[in-house]
């Protein structure tokens, strides 16, 4: 008796239920935008912004609404997500099959450059640099309190061993964030394969730069002579590395008088002392 | 050039004013001193020990972690303060290993998980001392008698006046005017003290029971900073003058729990509305402590006058439910507790107003 | 006497510290041996260098050309020649293209101006665009051009013109010295305002810790021809800024984001007034400004004129040098100025005060975490919540801060002087409105 | 119209095979459950009746505490009766087992279910504990209903329990009322 | 393939990763022996609706997909109810309102609805095992926490003569009794989550 | 005065979350920031109510009668699931803002303990139909003002440096630890004393 009980009873709720919903869904529908949803559902999901818009959703909505065309805004995607951005909409895109990273072009540490005077403030480069461009006689370097550091957002940059702002390129997405936030412009993109950077942003003459920092580039041009087909220049007393060159750069490396040329196989440099 | 060297550089304000936390944490805890020392007097030496241990149990713990997050904040006397006031909310007899764990949570789970001074959210001292009451409620219901009321037998474990009551009241009928009758009534014991102040005030024609001034000088079972309600009062008016804390709070709490027991508080003794004995009430247990010292807490309560008002009003009501209705003697720790659940609340909807946004006359 | 008035919310009580000064005679500061003369110096941008390296420039000579809407024209406050033309840091930490200009040894200044015409037979456009030519910019702080004040848009009207002689800066006298000793002066420049703006009435604010300087002016004030009071007002800082002022003066609120303009008043500082005078009466334009050296650390402290472009190290001789080694040495007031760590840094026509400060007179000390304690809340004069909007920026929550009002804030520096936990509060809402404004201008670039 | 009915037909099946495997399952589990209670049951009355035999339950409805009772008999006598009570406790209600004289004092007693705290109030569980409170208290009343009629060895037991311990006696003296009502009446 | 079975261990443990399931890893982790009863319910019922479901996918119809998922789980539930009232009252009791709430336990639903519609029979086992064997692992760890500070024992099954728990001498006469309430329950958890992020940060940490 | 007793019991003293650990997961996880919050909260509340009435029904007009309450599980899940989903679709076509600040909380709803909690609570409670259906409310507002405040409280942390590995989820947790600690305060006793005649 009872199981006939449950029998009915279960079945006429789960029949009412199965129809009334079906029905209901039919009745009540509404449309979804499955292609937003396709969108998002490739793009990271890390919302870090670089796109442009709020989050990966809002440049989902904008792509799917075609309001936006440009399909390979997303940096920390790259040009897979690019193109499986294209696949959905339908459309060819462009792209450059260069992955590139952010670096901080500057080694100067509490030891090997000087300071102007005491700073007392809020920890943060920007707030630093409201007064005189920063305690640092250089006022090209990094001031090393951390702006990059907080507002990348996968952690990439770090200080390292010898207490220098560092970006950790395997971890870096590109995002541009910290080249933004930064403001003594002390950081730039360089390919993910690069294997030299002139660690150094002085602008100032030779002489002004030896004076407050001993890992300084002083423009001495002895890169562009050690290593000719490096990519090495000199511009404003600053060396600089064009990378479409692919040269040898070793030498110059080992040549550069303040060794501000650094190897980027092991991550971080020597001192000099060493 | 070496001079230049030297030179530091800030944003304005270039000058500032006298305040500093440390100044602020150590003046609150000067304040407390006197009402230690009768809680010392009157309930012996094992006070001084039941103090020590927590005042050592927070500050080692602050200094631990302190060292491990890389900041040195044990000058800054926040932990020395917070062990204080879970020494003074232990009861003297208390074992020894609650006031530490006390202080160890108060430090540990409820300060330093939000990231020390200032991220917590909950008084630590408070959080600290719920936590063992609830975990160990016999050791922190375990009352002395104060050394200078001598007409009693068992000096330990003899049940505070709102405890008496509160067990009395549980399988009471009757009428009765209020506690101070149910106490004399039932033959609680008073100082001597207390004897010869009333018999002076007698002399001079006023009628003053001896539960109201054993109440305020602090002649009563208790925890041993709690007890004194004239010294805790001093020092608080110490504190207002200090602008140390402000005069929202201990209004606003003091004032709703007052008339709330005015209003309520008689239909406990079947005597009617308009009866209660707000008196009785501020003088006993933990109200002076909780109220000036704890709810006035700048971290934990609301930031503007507006939302201390309703924070204190708040509270003032807790301690009357749970004074009153609920199964606990004591309500202090636990409606200040409660409130500063309320506090972010609180603040999100007390902002102050902005200069130029409140459509100015022209 | 009746009750003072004073400002609704906020404001701290710092000692004013103003005895030091207050009893001394302007004096002058003398000619610098090289004068440093950055372009910007005032409110907007930069003025346009007109003089080449070598060039030979003569006292009140322009040197510098108004740029733009907001600008201001430099002149040159020594004869001598262009020494070099490079880049300095200003006093407020920004750099700026400057004019050093070798002084001649023979040069002595000019002792008498006379202005090419009776200003009383200039129009209302006239005494702007000559108020414009001689470069003349407000001096209670801001810099804000003069004559761009001036110019009334259409539709607005000025009902009070309130002069500004408040001075609420601790230690600074200037002002308070102006007021006693250049009295007929500061109410000839009220008369050329008053001619130029026609307000119904003129207000005149002095805080009550100046009470020489409010019997000297009323009794000026009430021999003049029109409607003039002196308003004495309760010591309290920040009573000289402007929407305090109005405020305490008249009761109106300047609404958020506005100008003084939107409720019918027009504030101008008494050290403005009196360039004013000289520029409008004498023809000279501002090459010279009274400010205060003072401070712990300055041997004796003075009210000194000085000529614009004078290294701030000679100024610190000239009151006899260092008692001691200071801690800072500060260029403006206490509460608004800058710390500055290179002595040679130039006055500009903002100076309005030196102050080599000792340790005991910074108190600096640890800073701790915020205590939610609510004293910064208490002294915002804004209504604003320090505490939060400093915690929003140190989360890089800008557009959070800028929701509860980061850009209503003036960085008048109470929450910082009170907070009991050191928090660098003003640092943090400068910090933010830097961001903000560089968010902005990004946000233009990509909509560009 | 048509899918509906497939696609509820389908979730029908699903339900009623459900349905019926439950039935199933039930027709299984159940007698063994009902037995366990009646255990339960019965453990519980022999704990409470030392002598005699518990007889039938009668639902009582209308009163604050007694929810049930069953007469005692010794032989063809009612000796007694054994109440269910429910009272207040700390956490929630407590639901007792009593055994009562005729005169009302109390035989036995026993906690059911409640939701007390473990180590305070959940100590009444123990039928020791129990006892305590009307072994030998030698009080005015049957049945100690406030801690002042204790003993202070026995006010010491129930100390941090007290909320509990006052739940217990009062139930427990309504339950000797109700007794002394019920009488010899069957 | 052993991936299907380690995932609901580490990398997706359903309490520590993906937040599911809470309210009976609190609920009942007063005691070891509840917390590895509710373990051993929950991975019953996951197997059994991770097989159904996968057995059944291709029957079921889109639009009634969580109707139907959870008819499969509330039948299983219900078994379990009825065989633990029937052979383990003691635990029953002691579970209370949480073997019936096991139907909404979303790991449950979760698993059926993200892996066993998915995939072939076999493979929804493992995964039903692993993400059962995950839950109970993360309940055993909050209760062996909270029972022996809440009530300073460990109670496991009782054997022959042993009843089963294990007194911790000085604990035991004292216990920190809110562990074993609700707030205990909640700051355990916690610790024990911040705990688990710790060891995730030094997993992710560069081996270099 | 019942009702009142119940809406504070369900309320403060037997708090779903802070006291009977029922609806942690959305507790913990849409408590981020009190808009979302509040959404959360109101939606249970809403489905709470429906609940506890439409599965009193079942029971009292169905299980009882039939004598088979051991399908009170599936049959209170099933009733739940379709009214989920039904109040979704009604929503979501009558309200199309309400769908918005509510709709996407509404799936997470079935799988939410409070809900059928909330059921088993009410059957076991022997409540009448009204009963049931105002401590499905309470219940619910048990939940909303627990949510609120704890994601009035997580709005605050996100302002406070709090250690790396406590961040997020972590100090949440504990940040209920200590609120269910201070709602210890409100026990039975309280109910007892407030209303004695119950
Ligand atoms: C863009 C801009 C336009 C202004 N226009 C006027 C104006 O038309 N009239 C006026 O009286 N002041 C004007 N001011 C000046 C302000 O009212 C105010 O005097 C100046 O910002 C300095 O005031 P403070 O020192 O109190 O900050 C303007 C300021 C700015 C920034
Ligand atoms: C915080 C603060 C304080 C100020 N204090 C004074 C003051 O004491 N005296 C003064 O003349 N101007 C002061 N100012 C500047 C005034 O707001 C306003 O800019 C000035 O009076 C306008 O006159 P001006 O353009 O002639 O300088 C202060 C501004 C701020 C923001
Ligand atoms: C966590 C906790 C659990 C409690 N459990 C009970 C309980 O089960 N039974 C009870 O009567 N009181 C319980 N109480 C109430 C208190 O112990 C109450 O203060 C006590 O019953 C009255 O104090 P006294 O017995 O020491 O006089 C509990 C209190 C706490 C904090
Ligand atoms: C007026 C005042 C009252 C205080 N009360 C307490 C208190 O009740 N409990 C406590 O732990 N700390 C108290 N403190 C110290 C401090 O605020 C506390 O350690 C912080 O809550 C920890 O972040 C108090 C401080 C002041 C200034
Ligand atoms: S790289 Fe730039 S932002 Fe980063 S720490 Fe250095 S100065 Fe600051
Ligand atoms: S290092 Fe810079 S560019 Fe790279 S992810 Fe971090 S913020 Fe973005
Ligand atoms: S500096 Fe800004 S926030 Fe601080 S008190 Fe002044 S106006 Fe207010
Ligand atoms: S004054 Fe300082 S410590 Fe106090 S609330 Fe403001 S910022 Fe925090
Ligand atoms: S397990 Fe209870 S809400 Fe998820």
């Amino acid at each position: 008796m009872i199981i006939l009980y449950s029998f009915l009873s279960v079945t006429l709720l789960g029949l009412i239920f199965g129809v009334g919903l079906s029905m209901a869904s039919k009745a009540l529908a509404v449309r979804k935008d499955e292609k937003v949803e396709a969108v998002e559902s490739k793009l990271p999901g890390i919302n870090c912004g670089a796109c442009g818009y709020a989050g990966c959703s809002g440049y989902a909505e904008a792509i799917a609404k075609e309001e936006e065309e440009d399909l390979t805004l997303c940096s920390p995607g790259g040009p897979d997500v690019a193109l499986e951005l294209a696949e959905i909409m339908g459309v060819e895109v462009e792209i450059s099959n260069q992955r590139m990273v952010a670096q901080v072009f500057c080694r100067g540490n509490d030891e090997r450059s000087k300071t102007e005077f005491v700073y007392q403030g809020v920890t943060d480069c920007n707030a630093a640099y409201l007064y005189f461009g920063g305690n640092k006689s250089c006022k090209y370097g990094c001031l090393g309190l951390d702006s990059c550091i907080k507002v990348c957002p996968v952690d990439a940059i770090i200080h390292d061993e010898d207490g220098c702002v560092w970006v950790d390129k395997e971890l870096c997405i590109s995002c541009g964030k910290c080249i933004d936030i930064c403001p003594t412009g002390v950081m730039k993109l360089i390919p993910h394969e690069a294997d030299y950077i002139v660690a150094c942003n002085s602008k100032d003459k030779g002489a002004v730069t030896r004076k407050y920092c001993s890992v300084g580039c002083i423009g001495c041009k002895m890169c562009e002579k050690a290593s000719p087909e490096g990519g090495y220049k000199v511009d404003n007393f600053l060396a600089t590395i064009d990378y479409s060159m692919d040269g040898e750069r070793e030498a110059a490396s080992v040549k550069c008088p303040p060794k501000c040329i650094l190897s980027l196989k092991g991550v971080t440099v020597k001192d000099e002392k060493n | 050039m070496s001079e230049k060297q030297n030179m530091l550089i800030t944003a304005s304000p270039q000058i500032h004013g006298p305040e500093t936390t440390a100044k602020i944490m150590w003046l609150v805890t000067l304040s407390l001193v006197p009402a230690g020392i009768w809680g010392i007097f009157v309930f012996g030496a094992r006070s001084i020990l039941v103090i020590g241990v927590s005042i050592l149990a927070s500050v080692i713990s602050e200094y631990v972690i302190a060292r491990i997050s890389k900041k040195s904040t044990i000058l800054d006397g926040s932990a020395f303060l917070t062990g204080l006031l879970i020494g003074y909310n232990m009861p003297a007899a208390v074992p020894l290993f609650i006031p530490a764990v006390a202080s160890v949570f108060a430090i540990v789970v409820v300060k330093w998980s939000f990231g020390g001074l200032g991220g917590n959210w909950m008084n630590p001292a408070l959080a600290g001392r719920v936590f063992v009451f609830f975990s160990w409620t016999g050791g922190m219901t375990t009352w002395t008698m104060p050394g200078t009321v001598h007409n009693v037998a068992d000096t330990v474990s003899h049940a505070s006046p709102l405890g008496f009551i509160k067990a009395g009241l549980l399988d009471f009928s009757g009428a009765l005017h209020g506690p101070v009758e149910f106490l004399s009534n039932q033959g609680y014991p008073h100082s001597g003290m207390a004897e010869s102040i009333a018999e002076w005030f007698g002399n001079i024609g006023i009628t003053i029971s001896y539960t109201y001034i054993d109440g305020f000088l602090g002649n009563i079972p208790g925890c041993i900073g709690e007890v004194s309600a004239l010294l805790l009062l001093l020092g608080g008016i110490f504190l207002l003058i200090r602008k140390i804390i402000t005069w929202h709070i201990p209004v606003a709490y003091f004032g709703s729990f007052a008339l709330l027991v005015w209003i309520f508080g008689g239909l406990r003794y079947n005597t009617g509305f308009f009866t209660g004995d707000p008196l009785f009430h501020i003088l006993t247990g933990g109200m002076m402590l909780g109220v000036l010292f704890m709810a006035t807490d700048m971290v934990t309560s609301p930031i503007t006058g507006k939302g201390m008002i309703i924070f204190g009003v708040g509270a003032g009501l807790l301690t009357f439910m749970i004074r009153f209705y609920g199964s606990f003697p004591e309500g202090v720790s636990l409606a200040i507790i409660l409130m500063n659940i309320f506090v972010p609340m609180i603040n999100r909807y007390t902002q102050p107003v902005r200069f130029g946004t409140r459509g100015s006359k022209k | 006497m009746s009750k003072l008035k004073t400002f609704g919310l906020g404001g701290v009580h710092p000692h004013d510290r103003k005895s030091r000064t207050n009893g001394k005679p302007i004096e002058d500061a003398g000619i610098p041996a090289v004068a440093v003369i950055p372009m910007s110096q005032h409110l907007g941008s930069p003025a346009d260098c007109t003089v080449e390296v070598g060039a030979k420039v003569e006292e009140g000579m322009p040197i510098g050309k108004s740029s733009g809407f907001i600008s201001a024209n430099i002149h040159s406050p020594v004869t001598g020649t262009v020494k070099e033309i490079g880049r300095v840091f200003l006093p407020n930490g920004t750099s700026s293209q400057a004019i050093s200009i070798e002084v001649e040894e023979s040069f002595s200044p000019k002792s008498s101006w006379k202005a090419d015409k009776n200003w009383e037979e200039l129009s209302k456009e006239e005494l702007i665009d000559l108020v414009a030519d001689m470069g003349i910019v407000g001096l209670g702080g801001a810099t804000f051009p003069l004559n761009v004040k001036l110019k009334v848009p259409t539709g607005s009207t000025v009902e009070y013109l309130i002069i500004n002689g408040v001075e609420c800066e601790p230690y600074l006298t200037a002002d308070h010295r102006g007021m006693l000793e250049l009295t007929d002066k500061i109410f000839k420049g009220i008369e050329i305002l008053y001619k130029i703006m026609e307000p119904e009435k003129v207000f005149i604010g002095i805080e009550n810790n100046k009470p020489d300087a409010i019997k000297v002016m009323s009794q000026k004030a009430s021999a003049m021809s029109f409607p003039t009071e002196v308003v004495p007002l309760k010591l309290r800082y920040p009573q000289g800024d402007e929407k305090q002022l109005i405020q305490a003066v008249t009761g109106r609120e300047i609404p958020s984001g506005a100008l003084p303009l939107a409720i019918g008043c027009i504030v101008s500082n008494v050290g403005t007034v009196y360039s004013l005078y000289e520029a409008v009466v004498l023809g000279k334009p501002l090459i010279e400004r009274i400010l205060t050296v003072s401070g712990g650390a300055i041997k004796e402290p003075k009210n000194l004129r000085v000529r614009i472009g004078t290294p701030i190290s000679e100024l610190i001789e000239k009151c006899g040098g260092f008692s001691e080694v200071p801690e800072k040495v500060v260029v403006g007031g206490p509460m608004m100025g800058f710390a500055i760590f290179d002595l040679d840094t130039p006055v500009t026509k903002g100076t309005s005060g030196i102050l080599a400060l000792t340790l005991k007179e910074v108190n600096s000390s640890v800073r701790t975490s915020c205590l939610n304690c609510g004293k910064c809340i208490q002294a915002c004069p804004m209504g604003l919540n320090p505490t939060t909007l400093f915690k929003y920026i140190d989360h890089q929550d800008y557009d959070g801060a800028k929701d509860i009002g980061l850009l209503d804030c003036k960085e008048c520096g109470s929450c910082g002087y009170t907070c009991p936990a050191h928090i660098p509060l003003i640092h943090g809402m400068k910090l933010g409105k830097l961001i903000l404004r560089k968010n902005q201008q990004k946000q233009n670039k990509v909509k560009a | 119209m048509k899918q509906a009915t497939i696609v509820g037909g389908k979730l029908a099946l699903i339900c009623a095979l459900a349905a019926v495997s439950l039935g199933v399952a039930n027709e299984i589990t159940a007698p063994v459950i009902a037995e366990l209670k009646a255990k339960q049951l019965k453990e519980a009355l022999q704990m409470v009746v030392p002598s005699g035999e518990a007889g039938e339950e009668t639902f009582v409805e209308d009163h604050p505490a007694v929810t049930a009772y069953y007469p005692i008999t010794e032989g063809n006598s009612t000796t007694g009766y054994v109440i269910k009570l429910v009272g207040k406790g700390y956490a929630g209600d407590l639901v007792l087992l009593a055994s009562f004289s005729l005169e009302g004092e109390i035989l036995g007693s026993v906690l059911l279910d409640n939701e007390e705290t473990p180590g305070l109030g959940k100590e009444a569980e123990n039928p020791e504990y129990m006892k305590r409170f009307y072994i030998g208290t030698g009080g005015t009343s049957p049945v100690p209903a406030k801690k002042s009629e204790l003993s202070q060895a026995n006010a010491d037991a129930v100390s941090g329990a007290t909320i509990t311990f006052i739940g217990i006696g009062q139930a427990l003296s309504a339950g000797s009322e109700y007794t002394k009502k019920l009488g010899g009446a069957q | 393939m052993i991936k299907d079975i380690t995932r609901g261990f580490f990398k997706e443990n359903p309490v520590f990763v993906v937040l599911l399931g809470l309210c009976p890893a609190l609920g009942v982790s007063t005691k070891v022996v509840n917390s590895i009863g509710m373990g051993a319910g929950v991975i019953f019922v996951l197997l059994g609706s991770n097989i159904m479901v996968s057995m059944l996918k291709n029957f079921i119809p889109e639009k009634v997909r969580i109707p139907a998922y959870i008819v499969i789980i509330a039948s299983f539930v219900t078994i379990v109810q009825m065989v633990m009232q029937a052979f383990m009252p003691d635990l029953y009791k002691s579970l209370g309102v949480f073997v019936p709430l096991i139907v909404v336990n979303c790991i449950i639903l979760g698993r059926a609805e993200a892996f066993a519609n998915k995939n072939n029979l076999f493979r929804s086992i493992l995964d039903a095992l692993g993400m059962g064997i995950g839950f109970t692992f993360a309940l055993f760890l909050i209760s062996l926490v909270r029972e022996i500070l809440g009530a300073g024992t460990i109670t496991l099954f009782p054997m022959g003569s042993w009843d089963g728990i294990i007194v911790i001498p000085i604990l035991s006469n004292a216990p920190v009794r809110v562990m074993a309430l609700a707030a205990g329950a909640l700051l355990v958890l916690g610790y024990l989550k911040a705990l688990w992020n710790v060891f995730e940060a030094r997993k992710k940490e560069p081996v270099s | 005065m019942t009702y009142i007793a119940i809406l504070i019991t369900f309320v403060f003293i037997s708090n779903f979350v802070l006291t009977q650990f029922l609806g942690i997961c959305p507790f913990i996880g849409v408590s981020k920031n009190v808009d979302s919050a509040v959404g959360m909260g109101f939606a249970v509340t809403f489905v709470m109510a429906l609940a506890s009435i439409a599965t009193w029904a079942i029971q009292h007009l169905v299980l009882i009668p039939l004598k088979i309450e051991f399908l009170q599980t599936i049959t209170f899940i099933l009733v739940i699931a379709a009214l989920v989903q039904l109040v979704e679709m009604v929503i979501q076509k009558i309200s199309p803002p309400l769908y918005k600040a509510l709709g996407i909380y509404l799936p997470l709803i079935t799988t939410n303990c409070a809900v059928m909690g909330i059921a088993l609570i009410a059957v076991r409670s022997d409540f009448s139909a009204l009963e049931s259906f105002v401590a499905g409310i309470a219940a619910g507002f048990g939940f909303l003002l627990a949510i609120i405040l704890m994601s009035t409280i997580r709005e605050k942390l996100d302002a406070e440096w709090i250690p790396k590995h406590l961040r997020g989820v972590p100090i949440a947790f504990i940040t209920g630890g200590l609120m269910a600690l201070a709602f210890m305060a409100f026990d039975k006793a309280l109910i007892n004393n407030l209303f004695p005649g119950l």
